[in-house]
């Protein structure tokens, strides 16, 4: 068991930070534009292909070289389709848009989400007879910036992934009848490897967005003054302030787990299931209390903070909410007597 | 102890029902429904109709547009309103600075001033807050100084909700820096938004939204009569404004009303081969939050039963707490419900997802301040233990 | 709507309160004792014939008089089986038991647990054939004060209720094979009307419970120094016992309003259910939270808040816990759009 | 970053395993499993036979019976102990006082004491809280006064757990009332339960258990070399004592234990035609729990796989309240699911009911202490906010 990042992880890390401040723009309310100079950036460190062999054009990292990654857009308080590139990346096996994915020459995203109906990893009214698809994806991330798209449909055989190299969106609406789409080798279970990845990146920068909510909290506390006194003489903000450092070390111990997890087993969906339980419920406390803490100021746009907690809440319900994972795990729990986290 | 209405009660509540589900146009009570920003003129459509049928102040003295009514009656109005989706009358001039004019202004202010604020020809809004002064309100640095017959006036307001459609704020002003408390020195005026020396900020929220703006006074001349009352007396005023409301302060008829939503959204939501209504454990959420509002709402008519009038039973000490964690509650759970549906805010006509489901986000993050404004949660917790319990901090 | 005790009512409350602190005698942790004195007390003051009519034998007020005494009980402390004879009379019909029950000469508690199984207000495993009965009570309350019981069991037809005037018990388990039992009339209707009202005495105890907690905790914050000054300066502490108060109002609310409820609708088992887990909540909070408040003291059976805090637990566990009822109110909630509680 | 065991480790976690589900007698284990109190014999029992395998000190320094584990391997030992129901080796000696003696003690105190220590021949208890000192430890009001070459003790202790089977406490006195500062007039002293003038009442809790006392002392007198370390440096002792534990803070072997066993005994409650761990809710409870608890016991691993003898990781100051408020939330539960047949708290042979659900409530009731003893969890938080956020209070 250890813990801890390597050296090469460290040096990651500080040049993500650096190339991330270096084109971070301010946060705005509502769906995240996508910045072609930041998009570039994160290319040019490699940061795209981390998780993927080498021999496919990736960068033979893992998974925990992308979570450093993700860590830091969170905590950079950034938005990107950083998780949903090596989400569709991690589904297009050799097709050819894998190259432009992980390039960063094209943005490539899922669309796995099935408007009005709860997440579910595999495709119910989206279908494929052959090449042709049926049914809707909405909404689809960063539909604005023309994404190519993965998707996946319920095919005679199971569950097929296809790639859509030029889709004409509405909105953030795709319909997918009549689409040119093209299939990709791989099933359900390439899908569900993917989804983990997924997960794991939305986790990690759900964790960074809580160390900064934590942080400007903290620095909040410590600076503004109420009733003449600053307002970490009020012992009512400042145990909650504790309860939030709790929360977030908890979070960070399951997703480091969960990274070191996938890297060597990929497909445990269980413990991504878990994962995503642990952060969310971080999660969801330390984006409250961090608006409830800084009053009316954490409400406002010009202020970090609520983008945080707006991330966050993003991020809680992308690929399942932590009722959802709670019943799937919950479905499983007399499969088994005591946990084992170490073997 | 006695459950239910008497029969004119039902009567009354009958009578609001038809109103509100009838009078109160469709469109908007849908924008309300779907959590959809409204528009100036929403607003005021629907306060003049209400107006027009007397029911915009019925709170307020009798020889204003009062009604008379009981707590209970007041109740049900409010019970009934928010139920049918329909936008209260503005609070800054029917809760707010309208009772302050009727029960502190001399006859002349209360000409001039109730009748256009009760048909919301005048719109108010509200000048308390400063950058720095949150929760102690008495801190407040924005100076007035007579000059004549008039007051001069400089600072900065901020937080002042909807001020950009306003005509007039009401706001509080240091008069007597001097004063021996801070609370001695403070007075209330009323400025037009468009006197020389007024500027607007707009402050944008984490929703998208701009419903709360930043207001600035530099050198702002203000003639005397319209001052509020007497000088140096605002803090009263204020105090009296601020607990005005006995009766609306937990909004029981919208949490009910978001509550019901929340079930026809879970029935709307397919999840596996059913929806997510069929799901035990989120049925199993419904009905605690029910349970719980059930116990607020029961609250809510207790205090109103109870009240004669008189002191206001303690437990109402309780109502804005518990309203705001219980708003709050359900929207979240909206939002859960929402699940990836609520990942795209902008409302699109092609789009196969309900509005609903584009607002769920915006509405749950908007409502986060339901704990922080009109004294935060933790203020209303210092209120019971000090003021109910008697644990002097 | 009116939440006020009528004057018949508060001098009720004040002799209730008088004869109980007359007779009351020190809590002790585990099984409560059976107290004759107390009970001889409370029978004189009509209390155990309250919400039955004259002319049955009882005192023909109803359930609000009921919860009335019920709610000193718990204010006090004092443990009894008040709710228990309430609930084992409104069982027995015109059986000969009942007079003795209301009179109080005998105690008389319903035998309605099944050993190792969740709570059910119907039998599962009691079945009757004719009066002879099969299956197992446990625990049966006030077991060691050599109860008359009456108890039900599955029948051809339902549900029967039967009286056994002298069961023999083991510890608290009732054998029910061989035993002398009586039926009675009445079927499963009478049952649940009978544990609606028998809720309803506890939840009332669990109010007066609540309250003295609270009260004690006020008064330990008021006069306990720690570090040199009074616990009432530590926000902290004061915030919390704010939202105890809360929980405390929020019962008190549901309470008075299932009595009212019971008295023109004794069948609502909706309210019922729903009055459970109002009171289970607030209970459990304002039970944790008194002795956490506390501290060291709140643990020690010399001091009475943490015997209110047992009271709260076993409550909790009778009749259906927060858990039970609120699948029970689940399995209806797509019956009915929203709440209307004034009707 | 690296997850799983090395092979030494696995190999060392099969051997604790083996030696823990073997060695110690299963009546004890039994009993532990149940929740059931165990007698001083059943704590001796166990406690020795750990000694004679020279497990029950190893994190001592090696001469006096240490082992010189890693971090990580003290986790996996106290890990299998608790999965295996094994009662811990009485932790006044192998925690508190031990450690200190082998620290601060004297090379005669350290031969005097320790081999007794370790082998549980002397039985200690702890003699620091004092009825009018909680959580302010350092506002005690025990004296010593030195005649002669004896101490002369007078005052009165509370909250000695275990203290009616003690032969010696170790106790912290005022020795110097005049210091600046309160800490530093206290010093430790090590007294035999039987010295004339020292009386044990017990206390009993609201579990009808006896498991604390008061200890007086009354001109109890006490031999000058019974003085640990220094005069006046009992303060840092007491710090040094009760931080000491750095692996063993949060109880995650015991956490787990339970609620596996949570899992069997929702199984073995019918409910319907099932059992209650059929029921969905039931089911995502456990799943929740499940969650709670791994997020912990990372955390546990994560402080001991990165500490290097040096200064632990801040994350560390999470794990006694985390793992109180755990424990906690897992025997709540456990009286959930025994529900009615919690109701009776009497264990009797011919009971239908199984003894873990007789025990359920008074279990429950024992350990609110958890956030209440051994530093409450409002001053972990303290700890939290003020040491590691650096939220000055």
């Amino acid at each position: 068991m250890n813990f801890e990042f390597t050296e090469d992880q460290i040096a990651l890390r500080d040049a993500a930070r650096e190339a991330i401040s270096r084109h971070r723009t301010e946060p705005v309310p509502g769906t995240a534009p996508h910045d072609g100079e930041l998009w570039k950036a994160l290319a040019e460190l490699g940061g795209l292909g981390l998780p993927f062999p080498e021999e496919a054009g990736g960068m033979g990292a893992g998974p925990v070289e992308a979570m450093v990654v993700a860590l830091e857009l969170g905590r950079a308080g950034v938005r990107t389709a950083y998780s949903e590139t090596l989400t569709a990346a991690a589904m297009l096996g050799d097709d050819e848009l894998f190259g432009a994915a992980v390039e960063g020459s094209r943005v490539v995203v899922p669309a796995l989400f099935e408007p009005m109906r709860a997440w579910s990893p595999t495709p119910v009214d989206v279908r494929a007879d052959g090449d042709a698809l049926t049914g809707v994806r909405e909404p689809v991330p960063y539909a604005a910036a023309a994404p190519a798209v993965v998707t996946t449909a319920a095919t005679a055989d199971g569950v097929g992934i296809f790639a859509i190299d030029n889709p004409t969106f509405t909105g953030a609406r795709l319909d997918l009848a009549g689409v040119s789409a093209r299939r990709v080798d791989g099933d359900e279970v390439l899908v569900q490897r993917a989804i983990n990845l997924g997960t794991l990146l939305l986790s990690a920068e759900a964790l960074g967005a809580m160390e900064s909510a934590l942080h400007l909290t903290v620095e909040y506390l410590k600076s503004r003054k109420q009733f003449g006194v600053p307002l970490m003489k009020f012992q009512t903000l400042t145990q909650r302030a504790a309860d939030m450092y709790t929360s977030l070390e908890l979070a960070r111990s399951a997703v480091y787990y969960l990274a070191m997890t996938l890297a060597i087993r990929p497909d445990d969906a269980i413990g991504v299931s878990r994962t995503k339980v642990i952060v969310g419920k971080s999660g969801r406390h330390i984006g409250q209390e961090a608006i409830q803490l800084h009053g009316g100021i954490g409400m406002t746009a010009e202020y970090a903070v609520g983008h945080h907690t707006a991330r966050l809440t993003e991020i809680e319900h992308t690929y399942g909410d932590t009722r959802y994972h709670l019943s799937r795990l919950a479905r499983g729990v007399s499969e088994y007597g005591g946990l084992d986290l170490v073997s | 102890m006695q459950r239910g209405l008497s029969p004119e009660d039902e009567q009354f509540r009958s009578e609001m029902r038809e109103f509100f589900t009838t009078a109160i146009p469709q469109d908007i009570r849908d924008k309300v429904a779907a959590g959809t920003e409204l528009s100036k003129e929403d607003f005021e459509r629907s306060h003049r109709i209400m107006h027009e049928a007397g029911l915009a102040v019925p709170h307020w003295p009798a020889e204003w547009g009062g009604k008379n009514w009981s707590d209970l009656q007041r109740y049900i109005y409010l019970d009934e309103m928010q139920l049918a989706n329909v936008p209260a009358p503005l609070a800054f001039n029917a809760n707010m600075i309208g009772p302050v004019i009727a029960t502190f202004g001399s006859q002349t202010m209360k000409e001039r001033f109730l009748p256009p604020t009760a048909s919301l020809d005048i719109w108010w809004c509200q000048g308390f807050s400063e950058p720095e002064s949150g929760s102690d309100l008495a801190s407040l640095r924005t100076t007035a100084v007579l000059d004549g017959d008039e007051y001069v006036v400089n600072g900065q307001k901020t937080w002042t909700t909807l001020g950009q459609h306003a005509d007039w704020i009401f706001a509080l002003v240091r008069t007597n820096p001097a004063a021996e408390r801070q609370q001695q020195g403070i007075s209330m005026l009323l400025i037009p938004m468009d006197a020389p020396g007024v500027t607007l900020r707009p402050i944008q929220l984490i929703d998208g939204g701009h419903e709360v703006n930043e207001v600035f006074f530099d050198n702002v001349r203000v003639p005397a009569d319209q001052l509020v009352g007497e000088e140096n007396r605002g803090w009263d005023y204020a105090k009296f404004l601020l607990g005005n409301e006995r009766v609306g302060v937990a909004p029981t008829g919208w949490i009910k009303r978001k509550l019901a939503a929340a079930k026809e959204y879970a029935a709307a939501v397919a999840s596996g081969d059913g929806h997510l209504i069929d799901d035990p454990v989120i049925a199993a959420r419904i009905a605690e939050l029910e349970c719980d509002l059930i116990a607020l709402e029961l609250t809510v008519l207790r205090v109103a039963a109870n009240s004669h009038g008189g002191k206001p039973d303690p437990a109402s000490s309780i109502l804005k707490l518990r309203g705001s964690e219980l708003q709050q509650d359900v929207l979240e759970f909206i939002a859960d419900i929402a699940g990836p549906s609520s990942l795209s805010w902008d409302l699109e006509a092609e789009s196969a997802i309900a509005d609903w489901a584009h607002n769920a986000t915006p509405v749950y993050l908007n409502f986060r301040k339901a704990s922080i404004y009109g004294g935060s949660n933790e203020v209303q917790r210092q209120v019971i233990s000090t003021g109910i319990l008697g644990l002097k901090g």
